[in-house]
């Protein structure tokens, strides 16, 4: 459960047979032969997996260095690698005999997901998300509606994310006995950490095949973004043991460290604490209240990231740095002008350093970059900021003809 | 029938460190045996959302650890031995749980509760609890099977703190037949005296429960009227009459 | 070249010599090796297929009749089975040397596959995109625009769909000798509805694979639907010769036939004409004017459909339906509720008549149902039907927060 | 050198069929050769925005086949026999190809232009004109080939309209020695006059290229002046000036 001295179980003794439970049964089905067959299915023609590993040949060209695959998620059903894990889960709690699911989300991917997978398993689903990001991302707040989630508004606290995960603690602490809470980061008490990069690791697993396929023995740089961190450490978990293979996490630079106005906790200015049920580091003050993050992707606004991950940066495993809001965007442009593909932004703060790194290195070396999530869903966000007059002019012409 | 206690609750700094006082003393004269004084944290994930409020006004008015450990070290002697710090584990381990823990014990306080360290994972808080002769008070809920609270009994150095239902503060409890049974059956087990709590505010509960418990602990309740009179001149005499009931009906 | 009486090459004299060129290449590369392999390995590693092949359990068993299977082509890159097409003609046309690449859109969602397609292929693109699409439609422009696609407004005529193909027409006359026409459906002159089947029918390939993998031996029923019909003739391509499969094309039956506000060609009330360089049925009056059409889905609001189709229609060998756009939105609902998959307007109508059909069928039947889209792509559209107050709400704050 | 003739260019009903009335008698007396009558399409794809707007207008204006067929019948003999229908495959496809050439037979008019029936997918066009004797009037654009001049040659059984570079009507063009050189070879092959056309609205330009050509046609910019005069009750004037002038160049 501790990972160095991080991860463990700081939960309220309310919650204390729940997750025993929930760990017990967990372990005992990722074991289990037939759970993970079924698992694998749905992965399958429910996901769409595999998802393609792809050669970003016009950026190694213009890049003039190593070679940049991408690991495509974002071609998974609902845009992103959340429903990986949302799906394994969701199937845990069912086989269980949980009635509802109850989970956290920010940006809203999350919650996507896992309501996508209620509808599919049919499980009750209601969604915890703040109030702020609720009226931020009515978007993806519809698209859970669609799917029959109920939507619980969060008007405690900072009323986002963070507050949202509050929340949705408090709710199991009334209803754990029918109910599962599905945390969507490799976050939280224990059995949370693991079985989210258990579920995860199909990232890592492909690669490792589909790299087989394009006769690479292995990869000599993996990159991915972190905001808690489970598309990092499902993409890399293949690969832990393997110190020949270099692992980068990329966190939200924001504004610059020196602003404040970040997400960065290993690169930037994150310490050691123990909130929402697990021991990791967190942005904090000296007292040990959490600080709100910044960042032009909401998926990494969140000032926690996973225990497992700040073990492996103590012990030199995985190097952390952290990429800006502005170079984001640059990115963004450059990879969608070059590639035709739309990266998350997200993701695009990972390949905005793969690039960097990409220049210094060799062209025999090869990186792959986890492209965690599709952009489409931050129209709202990128086409605000590189076409903002049309943009504006559109959503008042829809206002207007439809108010 | 023993004589039965009341244990009260504030947070601290809520809604400033004057009232603070004013607050702690009417509890005092009005007649609690313990006072639970809650340090803010910023994500209280086992409160509800008055507390959560309270903590969140607190902080935004500047409160600090350092200020609210100042604010009780300069309480008499004897209200301090009435009082246990509620917090959460970020608090106290970025204090340095030993500092903390043995900060507390040199204010003469009587215990501590921190609702997201179970024993198993407590970061060594019982054991400084233990070298300080500081009350670690552990909590029971309505999950906690019968092999746990044996457990807990051994684990615990002070009064237990029982929830009397599932869920977070601040929330009615209904006290049915089935609620008092399992009373009793945690008041075979445990040694120690326990304090009843989430949920208490009236006469009718605490009449009813009485006897199964030694501590009854009202505290979102005390929270709601400081909250209702945070403006009042007069919020000693409010509060003070308030525990004066409370203290009645036991 | 023809379909019965329909298909032909109705073109200006000055389009002849590029169309010759373009037939005599499409038939040298549609048997040559290698391009087959490098237009297999790019619909692998950069459109993500192949797309899943799901059976709709949920579905299945609350309409209680035929089992229900999807084709969910809506997890392609671009999220739509567009880009089968628009991949396999720019490969072709950077092979045969052109250097830029010019395509007619309406709702938009063949110019972002076509633009996506260039930006990875390092070919210039040009899209041709109604005024009034363009205003409609500018979450796709935004997508188009960041693939580095120069997007030409089209003023003319009703300064929609069918103007855009007219003025990517006359452009094209000008620059043929270096450009290549992308058209995106199956229909305009020979060689495109040949083209646009043979791209597309990758996807009735993968079906007749998944179904071997499932135990199934054939479908019972395939049903797709149909605007130009690009979907459904790639769909139901490895089908057409085994009469015992049935196959059904749903068009748009918008707010019914008798309305006149429709785009139903075969089903509604189409006539034989010969318009954009074809041969085929379309919605015209008398005299042989273009009908303006009517569909609550963007993709399937066009006047004329594939020859082929109308052949295979003609000989009995597909049946052809229409459903109306209250009864799409109902079945949107339900299936995103059920199912947890978000399909595409288009794709709904064919849903909404499956389900119809599945309920007076045996248990032992199985229906095919080709999902050739995503949905998220309409929100401007569902959420301004299904969850109005807060959908405006939320575009009035962006616009006040950003205006 | 030959005499060199002009034909000029209109849409059938715009800006409307009185003023169409005008217009082709303008030409007429001033001395066009060739009058190309066009039936609207909803989707003239062979043709720029001035002709497709002025045809948008004219369907607007509840223009029909029959009513374009009607006017026509309406006019003199005499100035039938120089008008050449021109319009889409589609409006005559829809009216019935044969029908259509009898009809334009019976009026007794010159020729018939549809810009996309290739001789290839004519759908009889060809043939039904031999039979009924009314010229089809076949294209020559700058992409077609000498092989394919050749085959055009034997399929046409009236005067070639040759367009003179790539594109749409309505654009200008320039003559550089490049196309005249490509005229007079086009010219070596043709055995029947032909018709240059496209972009051509300067004396400039029509002194440059009369040597290579029997026949000037000056199309859109007919449909530019007509729009600027739509509502001039002058238009009669306007246009048969207009006429007259370039037939003077010739």
């Amino acid at each position: 459960e501790y990972y160095g001295v991080y991860g463990g179980t700081y939960i309220p003794e309310v919650l204390k047979s729940s997750i025993d439970e929930l760990k017990e049964n967990f372990y005992r089905y990722a074991e289990d032969k037939k759970f993970n067959e079924e698992y694998k299915n749905l992965l399958k023609t429910f996901v769409g997996r595999p998802t393609p590993l792809y050669y970003a040949e016009n950026l190694t060209k213009k890049i003039g260095g190593a070679k940049i695959f991408f690991k495509l998620e974002g071609l998974a059903n609902t845009g992103a690698h959340k429903i990986n894990n949302s799906l394994g889960q969701a199937l845990l709690a069912k086989k269980i005999g949980k009635k509802r699911i109850i989970a956290e989300t920010g940006a809203g991917q999350h919650g996507v997901a896992t309501a996508a997978v209620c509808a599919k398993l049919n499980l009750e689903c209601e969604i915890f998300m703040g109030e702020v990001d609720i009226k931020r991302q009515r978007p993806n707040v519809f698209i859970m509606e669609q799917f029959g989630a109920k939507i619980h508004s969060v008007t405690n606290g900072t009323k986002t994310l963070k507050d949202a995960v509050n929340e949705a603690l408090r709710y199991w602490t009334k209803r754990s006995f029918d109910t599962h809470y599905l945390i969507g980061s490799a976050l939280g008490p224990a059995p949370y950490p693991q079985m989210v990069k258990f579920f995860q690791s199909i990232i890592g697993k492909e690669v490792k095949e589909q790299l087989r396929s394009e006769n690479i023995n292995k990869p000599d740089y993996m990159i991915a973004c972190v905001g808690g961190g489970s598309n990092a450490i499902g993409f890399f978990s293949e690969y832990i043991n393997d110190e020949s293979v270099k692992l980068i996490g990329v966190e939200a630079g924001g504004k610059g460290i020196e602003s404040n106005e970040h997400a960065s906790k290993i690169s930037g200015n994150g310490t050691v604490g123990i909130v929402q049920g697990y021991k990791s580091k967190f942005l904090q003050n000296n007292d040990g209240q959490i600080l709100s993050t910044h960042s032009i992707s909401a998926g990494l606004d969140y000032a926690g990231i996973g225990p497992e991950l700040v073990y492996l940066n103590e012990i030199k495993r995985i190097n952390f740095v952290n990429e800006k809001d502005d170079e984001v965007i640059k990115t963004f442009n450059f990879v969608t002008k070059n590639e035709g593909i739309v990266p998350a932004l997200e993701s695009t703060h990972a390949i905005s350093y793969a690039l960097k790194l990409a220049s210094n290195l060799n062209k025999n070396k090869n990186i792959i970059v986890n492209i965690s999530g599709i952009g489409n869903k931050d129209i709202f966000i990128t086409a605000k900021l590189l076409d903002k007059t049309n943009w504006i002019n559109f959503l008042k012409r829809e206002v207007e003809e439809n108010g | 029938m023993d004589k039965k206690f009341l244990m009260t609750h504030l947070v601290c700094g809520y809604p400033n460190l004057k009232k603070t006082k004013d607050i702690i003393e009417a509890m005092n004269d009005g007649g609690a045996k313990y006072i639970e004084v809650q340090i803010p944290f910023s994500d209280p994930i086992a409160d509800g959302p008055l507390i959560e409020d309270a903590s969140k006004d607190a902080i935004n008015n500047q409160i600090t650890v350092k200020k609210c450990l100042d604010f009780i070290s300069s309480l008499d002697e004897k209200l301090r031995k009435k009082i246990i710090i509620v917090t959460y584990a970020n608090i106290i381990f970025k204090y340095g749980i030993e500092n903390f823990v043995s900060k507390l014990s040199k204010l003469k306080l009587y215990g501590i509760l921190i609702p997201d360290l179970l024993p198993e994972y407590d970061e060594g808080l019982s054991n400084f609890c233990n070298k300080y002769k500081i009350h670690n008070i552990l909590i029971i809920s309505k999950n906690t099977n019968l092999n746990r609270i044996k457990y807990l009994n051994k684990k615990g150095n002070g009064f237990f703190y029982v929830t009397a239902r599932n869920g977070i503060t601040g929330e009615k409890t209904i006290f049915n037949l089935e609620t008092l049974n399992w009373l009793k059956k945690i008041k075979d087990i445990i040694i120690k005296p326990i304090a009843l709590g989430f949920g208490i505010n009236s006469k009718d509960q605490i009449l009813k429960i009485k006897e199964f418990t030694d501590i009854v602990v009202v505290g979102s309740h005390f929270i709601k009227i400081i909250n209702e009179n945070k403006n009042c001149k007069k919020i000693y005499e409010v509060i003070r009459k308030e525990t004066e009931k409370l203290v009645n009906f036991l």
